[in-house]
């Protein structure tokens, strides 16, 4: 079976369907909204399938379907659907992982009375998520981006009636509208310079050769290429969308929604929208390349950001307690690693990155679920332990998606996508430090992980909801088991003997055999420090497991300062709050001011202006002019009392007199021969 | 002076048309009056058709169109004036023409 | 769904329709003409005269024109002359007979106080319902010979009513025998009457008593 | 119709195609009698035979029907039915007839006697006139217009004034509101009934019968044929159109008008005798108009259901088709009970004609995607499926669902 | 050709004259009624059959409808002579302009000479109708349904009692 790209609208056409049902379903109607959510889910998948095996038959070739949408008098504004391997390949993940998600979700969100809303909203989001995907035009792409927003922030604050998450999901909304921001100034400048939003246009398109020239021949400020630009600009809406350094703010706070949400955004949806984007016009970020002149190339700052980002969220991952927030930090350092991966000029390495991670993620955040669920809503750490016992089938897929993530090598696919991402940077010419950032990274994600199955599944029960967990009905853990599964196994379509999934997407028709990783060194080096991070981490927690909720934690006895500066997330936060939040509120009040004494007082000078020239009229007005005035009327009253006469209000007389004034007419018309 | 059959209906329309004026003229019960200018709208469609039927060009249609559109607002202005007959019955327990003077000047 | 409900409705009258068809047991009507419904037993409509006997119906009937039915009958639809002579009954006891006895049908209310108020079995509850008649005035007023119906067709009526009626008049009967009897031996024993005929031979002995000075 | 049951199998191969002598024999036997008489007069006589046909064949339709009815509905009840009339009782509606006409026909003192007089002539007048336009057979069309499913529907649209007319000539209140309760019901159901087949006009894009007849010609997959009934929007509407054809013509469990066991007969309350008769012969002459407009529309008319048995004249099929229907219609009465006022117009409105209106959106989507072929077909079938199922259900709930205990404000 | 057209003519004018001189409602109304079946009638003789049956449909089906509900509804005046003209003078009048009107218009008509197209009477097929309708009167057709579904809200709004009671006190 393979799906035209005409038809490719289906996949997303699928979930907005459920999500219009879900909309339309009494809050009673809990089997309909999930019913219709999964089974449009399972459809979509399929299609996915489909369109994935039409994308493989000719994996070079961007088959697209354009139609004109808007005719604007000038030119038409088209939109399209594009189907090539990387949409293909995205839609499978995202299907997929969702359809695990919304499956778990009917387990973990049983008890909800807004049941179907939450349906609803997945639907929607995967929706919004798959348009974004199969869109050949970045105004689509950007409707559907932004729909994605939405919906995010409408499934972060699902439980608004709890403030946090209120607060969470409209910081999610403003923080990720910065980025996108930049994504839209960059959309029409993009439009402006080339006169076309369409991806692929047979030669027209803005990632063809013909456009993509004229833009990199333009300079602007700076002598900075219009390509560069244009580049940076929609890298800001990547870095709002995926967690980036400056703009990874929200990301955390995000774990305040339910938790299959936290794994739908950071796992498969949200998050990697980011990541595809640039992976979507790399073609237009990698264009300056060759470009000696620029001050800059927009992938050195793709991986100067990643670089941060990866290190530093791992760096914060180390020292955060609640397990999610572990997991969400951890995400910002993957996603680091994706835009790493991207900027180094290794966008294939990026998607395979973003492919597995997608999957043993979304495993973790499921097991996070998984116990948080079982834990009566529990979601410290320092609260839980010894849940290896009672929930058998968690810890075990915890504990494998725990080593996909740190990269346990051969046999985890977190391990190759990894080395591909590490193999990358050291062949980058321009700089070696996005490597140690990465090398880093790599040393820390495995010691927090290790610290964070060791906190959670080992030593004793520290709290009665942990000492009461008990495993979960097998509609949330055979999702678990099904992504354990595909965590070890994803990762054999790209090893470097097998690069299957490179060579698709590169558009290679055949599996090259070359291998991707030259020289084993590298390999040699990472695996030490995957070992190192994991046996650091056991020493330290795994050893001696914690007995107290209140005991310190060993690094904080190490070093309580760095400590406290990671706990504290560097502060980020409370920068935004004082520069940018303090701003902002300086604002509201000069204008509240502004308003308040300027305006309004104008306003009322004028009033009393007028109140006074009033009163000065009416006194002439009451003695002078009146008198004249009154005569005048009681004539003219007199003269209208006569004519009223005829308003006899009776309609009889209304129609004898148009029946005698149409005979009157005619008579003049017939015998004077016309008026 | 040839009397056509264009002729002959423009008479009956214009019979049927002061049956019905001389209806409103003269009855006092609002329903009728009514009836009355109903049976005035319908001279007038066969007005179209006999224009339509004789005219230089009966392949247009446009006569018959016209009386389709004519028919569909006098059941319209059926509905709303029989409403309105009602409710003044109601306001002031009579249909007599006359008694609904509100209007007097 | 919606629309099960009538589904299942069709089926079942589909069900009715074609079997009724094929199998007749269904069909819960008689036709009554050919076929008439067995009445219940204890079903009554208006008064017979019994007699022993089916083949002189006249000459055996066990009313004695007592009369007292005359005199109970709420509607007052009965009408009796009593004989001035005396026959023989069907025990061969000399009684005196009705000459006339008339129930005007159209008045009867099938009340069955005469019957409780016989002392001679003599007039029971019939069970007629076809009576239907084209003259009302003479068709409905039955005389001695319309009302006369055996014994025989008493005991199909209401076999039950009947078989107690009999015992009860053999044994009349045999308390009167013996009676006899001890009257024609010396030696009188009022006392050892048979108890289970205590009561009965009393009650006919009064009204019989009664009955006669009455004309 | 009377050729259908002399049908023997001698004239099996003869009678094939369209043109047989079968097919051709009732306008063989009009063409031999009018052509006794002079030309000027032939197409007089011509007229007359067919409008006598008609009369005389449904007439007897009308009478065995009757019959029929009654034994149906015995059976049903387990009960034999009239058997007593003749043999099987088949003499019943002689003896109906007889007993009808020699009845005395009582006119209320006060009652408009013109208008109670008009009343069932013209109810019978126009039902009668419903049957001028609906084709019989291949040849058997007695009028062909080309707005001939309007004409249907103005004629029968006219049988309300002649209730109003009934109720009102009575001069008895109760016949009045009878009348008035009538009429909200005609009024309610020629919505959905009108609307119903408003998707078929859509589809065949014409009003003409012959021409709904031609769309419906041919066969899918080499035997199902292509009648309207055999898609999934055209079974919704078939179904809409029987409900609302029921209550057209005051059938159970829609014959609330006459309520003959609750109201005295509704409107006819003040009417006896033979214009009884004629009020009962107007409802049949509905019922198998509106049976036989079913067929046109829906049933491919006197197409044959399957290719090897186009060899049968086509008016047999009609015939067998209105039969179906007619028995079904008495299947109905048999087995549901009468609706109360509130449900019935609840049922009209709420549930019938949004759902006549969704379904015309369905046929306009099937029409749209006549290209689709292949897997499409499947993907349009089943989607048009969902949209008649859908609205189906979620209507259906609102109608079915607990509804509060009404209460009254005058009890 | 004539002899039809007389025919329809009188069946539509003596209804319509009647129904206009009679005092009881009903009949003026039944009578109506028969006049608009005699347009009806006119409109199949001028070939224009698919305007007849929707005047069918539309006047003897649905206004007529309407008509009698409305003439039952507003029964039993307080004053039943309102049926008749009240004032003599009224009717002269109403008389003398509507007979006026006649007069002109008829004059209007015989003096002027029309000349009666060549062409045969043309049947225009329904299907023809509907396209123009769809094609060229889209937006009237529109309208119409606008206007018929806004008046009919209208009227019911209009007819609707007022759950507060009646107010009219005498």
């Amino acid at each position: 079976m393979s799906l035209p790209v005409q038809l490719l609208w289906l996949i997303p056409a699928l979930p907005l369907l459920a999500a219009g049902l879900g909309a339309l379903t009494p809050r009673s109607g809990r089997k309909l909204a999930s019913g219709a959510a999964i089974l449009a889910m399972a459809g979509s998948f399929l299609l996915s399938c489909g369109a994935l095996m039409t994308a493989l038959a000719d994996p070079a070739a961007h088959l697209v379907h354009n139609f004109a949408w808007l005719d604007l008098g000038e030119g038409v504004l088209r939109l399209g659907w594009l189907l090539d391997p990387l949409t293909a390949f995205m839609c499978v993940m995202v299907t997929f992982v969702g359809l695990l998600i919304f499956i778990f979700s009917t387990g973990y969100l049983h008890e909800d009375p807004n049941f179907t809303r939450f349906f609803c909203f997945l639907s929607l989001f995967a929706a919004a998520m798959l348009g974004l995907l199969v869109a050949n035009s970045l105004l689509l792409l950007f409707i559907c981006w932004e729909l994605v927003g939405l919906a995010s922030y409408l499934l972060i604050g699902f439980w608004f009636h709890k403030p946090s998450a209120a607060a969470a999901a409209k910081k999610a909304f403003i923080t990720t509208r910065i980025g996108d921001l930049g994504l839209l100034l960059g959309m029409l400048w993009l439009y402006d310079s080339t006169g076309s939003l369409l991806f692929y246009d047979g030669g027209q398109g803005v990632l063809e050769a013909t456009a993509l020239g004229g833009l990199v021949a333009q300079t602007t400020i700076g002598g900075l290429a219009v390509s560069t630009a244009i580049g940076l600009l929609i890298f800001c809406g990547a870095i709002g969308k995926s967690g980036q350094f400056p703009l990874h703010v929200w990301l955390p706070d995000a774990m305040e929604g339910p938790t299959p949400v936290s794994a739908l955004i950071h796992a498969a949806t949200m998050v990697a929208a980011g990541v595809f984007l640039i992976a979507r016009v790399y073609p237009l970020m990698a264009v300056d390349q060759g470009l000696a002149t620029t001050p800059l190339h927009a992938l050195t700052v793709v991986a100067t950001i990643g670089a941060i980002t990866a290190l530093m969220g791992a760096m914060i991952a180390v020292a955060q307690d609640d397990i999610k927030r572990v997991l969400a930090f951890s995400t910002v350092s993957q996603l680091g690693y994706m835009m790493l991966a991207l900027g180094v000029g290794s966008w294939v390495a990026a998607i395979f990155h973003l492919l597995t991670h997608a999957f043993f993620k979304a495993l973790l955040f499921l097991g996070s679920g998984s116990v948080i669920h079982a834990a009566h809503h529990e979601q410290d750490i320092r609260r839980l332990g010894g849940l290896r016992g009672p929930m058998r089938i968690t810890f075990v897929t915890f504990a494998l998606g725990m080593m996909a993530l740190s990269g346990v090598p051969f046999l985890f696919s977190g391990f190759w996508s990894k080395e591909a991402i590490l193999h990358a940077a050291q062949g980058w010419n321009v700089s070696h430090l996005p490597l140690y950032a990465g090398l880093a990274a790599v040393v820390l994600t495995a010691f927090y992980m290790t610290r964070l199955v060791a906190e959670t599944f080992f030593g004793s029960a520290r709290s009665d909801e942990a000492r009461h967990a008990h495993e979960n009905s097998p509609v949330m853990t055979v999702p678990l088991v099904i992504l354990a599964v595909c965590a070890i196994l994803l990762g054999f379509i790209g090893t470097p003997a097998f690069p299957w999934l490179q060579s698709r997407l590169m558009g290679q028709t055949e599996v090259h055999g070359h291998s991707l990783f030259e020289g084993g060194g590298l390999m040699v080096l990472s695996i030490v420090l995957v070992a190192i991070g994991i046996g650091s981490g056991w020493a330290l927690y795994g050893r001696r497991p914690r007995t107290t909720t209140s005991a310190l934690d060993p690094i904080e006895k190490i070093s309580p300062g760095l400590f406290g500066a990671l706990r504290a997330r560097f502060g980020f936060d409370e920068l935004y709050a004082a520069t940018v939040g303090r701003l902002n509120t300086a604002t509201a009040a000069l204008a509240d001011g502004l308003d308040r004494y300027v305006w309004d007082g104008a306003v009322r000078f004028l009033a009393a202006l007028g109140e006074f020239a009033g009163f000065v009229n009416k006194e002439a007005d009451e003695d002078v002019l009146n008198g004249g005035f009154d005569a005048t009327n009681d004539k003219i009253r007199g003269t209208a009392r006569l004519y009223s006469a005829a308003q006899t209000g009776g309609a009889h007389g209304y129609m004898r007199t148009v029946a005698i004034g149409f005979v009157l007419l005619v008579l003049i018309v017939m015998l004077g021969g016309g008026l | 002076m040839i009397l056509t059959p264009l002729h002959l209906c423009l008479i009956l329309s214009s019979a049927l048309f002061c049956i019905g004026l001389i209806g409103a003229l003269t009855r006092s019960n609002a329903i009728l009056v009514l009836l009355g200018i109903e049976l005035m709208l319908n001279a007038a469609n066969i007005n179209f058709i006999a224009f339509w039927r004789y005219g230089p060009n009966p392949e247009a249609g446009t006569g018959v169109l016209f009386v389709v559109f004519a028919i569909g607002v006098a059941a319209a202005e059926a509905a709303v004036g029989l409403a309105l007959v009602i409710a003044i019955y109601r306001h002031q327990r009579s249909i007599r023409l006359q008694d609904a003077r509100l209007l007097k000047g | 769904m919606l629309g099960s409900g009538l589904l299942q409705g069709l089926k079942v009258t589909a069900k009715n329709l074609v079997g009724s068809f094929h199998d007749p047991e269904r069909l819960t009507t008689l036709e009554y003409p050919e076929q008439k419904a067995k009445l219940p037993e204890n079903y009554r409509n208006f008064p017979f005269l019994v007699s022993e006997n089916a083949t002189d119906p006249m000459g055996t009937l066990r009313c004695v024109g007592c009369q007292i039915c005359e005199k109970e009958c709420p509607p007052q639809c009965i009408y009796i002359e009593k004989s001035k002579d005396k026959k023989p009954d069907a025990t061969g006891k000399m009684q005196v007979y009705p000459v006339v006895f008339d129930i005007d049908t159209s008045v009867c209310m099938s009340c069955q106080i005469c019957v409780e108020v016989c002392p001679f079995e003599a007039i029971k509850m019939d069970q007629v319902f076809e009576i239907a008649t084209k003259d009302r005035f003479t068709a409905l007023l039955l005389d001695r010979n319309q009302l006369a119906k055996p014994n025989s067709y008493y005991h199909e009526i209401h076999p039950t009513e009947a078989a107690e009626v009999d015992a009860r008049l053999l044994a009349e009967r045999k308390a009167a025998e013996e009676k006899a009897k001890a009257a024609a031996t010396p030696k009188p024993a009022v006392a050892p009457t048979p108890s289970p005929t205590a009561t009965a031979p009393k009650p006919p002995e009064a009204p019989a008593a009664g009955g006669t000075p009455a004309p | 119709m009377i050729g259908a049951t002399s049908f023997s199998p001698l004239l099996l191969a003869a009678g094939a195609g369209a043109d047989s002598f079968l097919e051709r024999l009732p306008l063989v036997i009009r063409d031999t009698v009018a052509g006794v008489f002079p030309a000027p007069l032939q197409w007089l006589v011509g007229s007359t035979l067919s409008i006598v046909a008609i009369v005389a064949i449904f007439g007897g339709i009308f009478a065995g029907l009757t019959l029929v009815e009654r034994k149906m509905l015995g059976r049903i009840q387990n009960r034999p039915g009239p058997n007593r009339t003749g043999p099987m009782g088949l003499l019943q509606p002689i003896a109906d007839g007889i007993k009808a006409l020699t009845k005395e026909d009582i006119v209320p003192r006060s009652a408009d006697h013109l208008l109670h007089y008009l009343a069932p002539v013209a109810l019978l007048a126009f039902s009668i006139l419903t049957f001028a336009v609906i084709p019989f057979g291949r040849n058997l069309v007695p009028l062909e217009l080309d707005a001939a499913v309007l004409y249907f529907f103005a004629a029968g649209a006219a049988s309300e004034l002649a209730i109003f007319m009934a109720g009102w000539a009575s001069r008895n209140k109760f016949s009045l509101l009878a009348a008035m309760r009538a009429l909200a019901q005609l009024i309610s159901y020629e919505l959905p009934l009108l609307l119903s087949f408003v998707p078929i006009i859509m589809l065949a894009g014409t009003l003409s019968m012959t021409g709904i007849i031609d769309a419906q010609a041919g066969w899918q997959l080499g035997f199902i044929p292509r009648w309207y009934i055999f898609t999934p929007w055209g079974f919704a509407a078939f179904v809409i159109f029987l409900i609302a054809a029921l209550a057209e013509s005051n059938r159970s469990p829609f014959d609330l008008p006459e309520a003959e066991s609750e109201l005295i007969a509704g409107h006819l309350t003040e009417y006896s005798g033979f214009k009884y008769a004629l009020f009962f012969m107007a409802e049949y002459f509905g019922m198998i108009a509106l049976s036989g407009m079913a067929i046109t529309l829906f049933l491919g008319g006197w197409r044959a259901p399957l290719p090897f048995l186009e060899f049968i004249p086509s008016y047999a099929w009609f015939g067998a088709k209105l039969l179906v229907l007619l028995l079904f219609f008495i299947w109905i009465r048999g087995t549901f009970p009468r609706l109360r006022i509130d449900q019935l117009t609840r049922l009209a409105w709420k549930f019938l004609v949004p759902l006549a209106l969704v379904n015309l959106g369905t046929a306009a989507f099937w029409s749209l995607t006549s290209g689709w072929s292949g897997a499409l077909q499947l993907v349009r079938w089943a989607l048009t499926i969902a949209m008649v199922i859908g609205p189906f259900v979620l209507l259906g709930r609102g109608l079915s669902g607990t509804h509060r205990p009404r209460t009254y404000r005058y009890a | 050709m004539t002899i039809p057209f007389l025919i329809i003519a009188f069946v539509t004018l003596v209804p319509a004259a009647v129904a206009m001189a009679l005092r009881n409602l009903i009949h003026s109304s039944l009578l109506l009624i028969a006049s608009w079946a005699g347009i009806a009638a006119f409109y199949f003789w001028a070939g224009a059959e698919f305007v007849a049956f929707a005047q069918v449909l539309v006047y003897v089906g649905a206004v007529s409808m309407i008509v009698l509900f409305a003439v039952l509804l507003t029964r039993h005046t307080r004053i039943d002579a309102g049926l008749a003209p009240d004032s003599i003078g009224r009717a002269l009048a109403g008389l003398l302009a509507g007979g006026a009107v006649f007069g002109v218009l008829l004059g209007a008509v015989l003096s002027t000479p029309l000349r009666v197209g060549a062409k045969a009477a043309a049947q225009v097929p329904v299907k023809r109708l509907g396209l123009e309708l769809m094609n060229h009167h889209t937006i009237a057709l529109l309208a119409i349904g606008i206007l018929l579904t806004v008046s009919l809200l209208g009227a019911v709004v209009l007819a609707a009692t007022d759950s507060k009671g009646k107010g009219a006190t005498p």
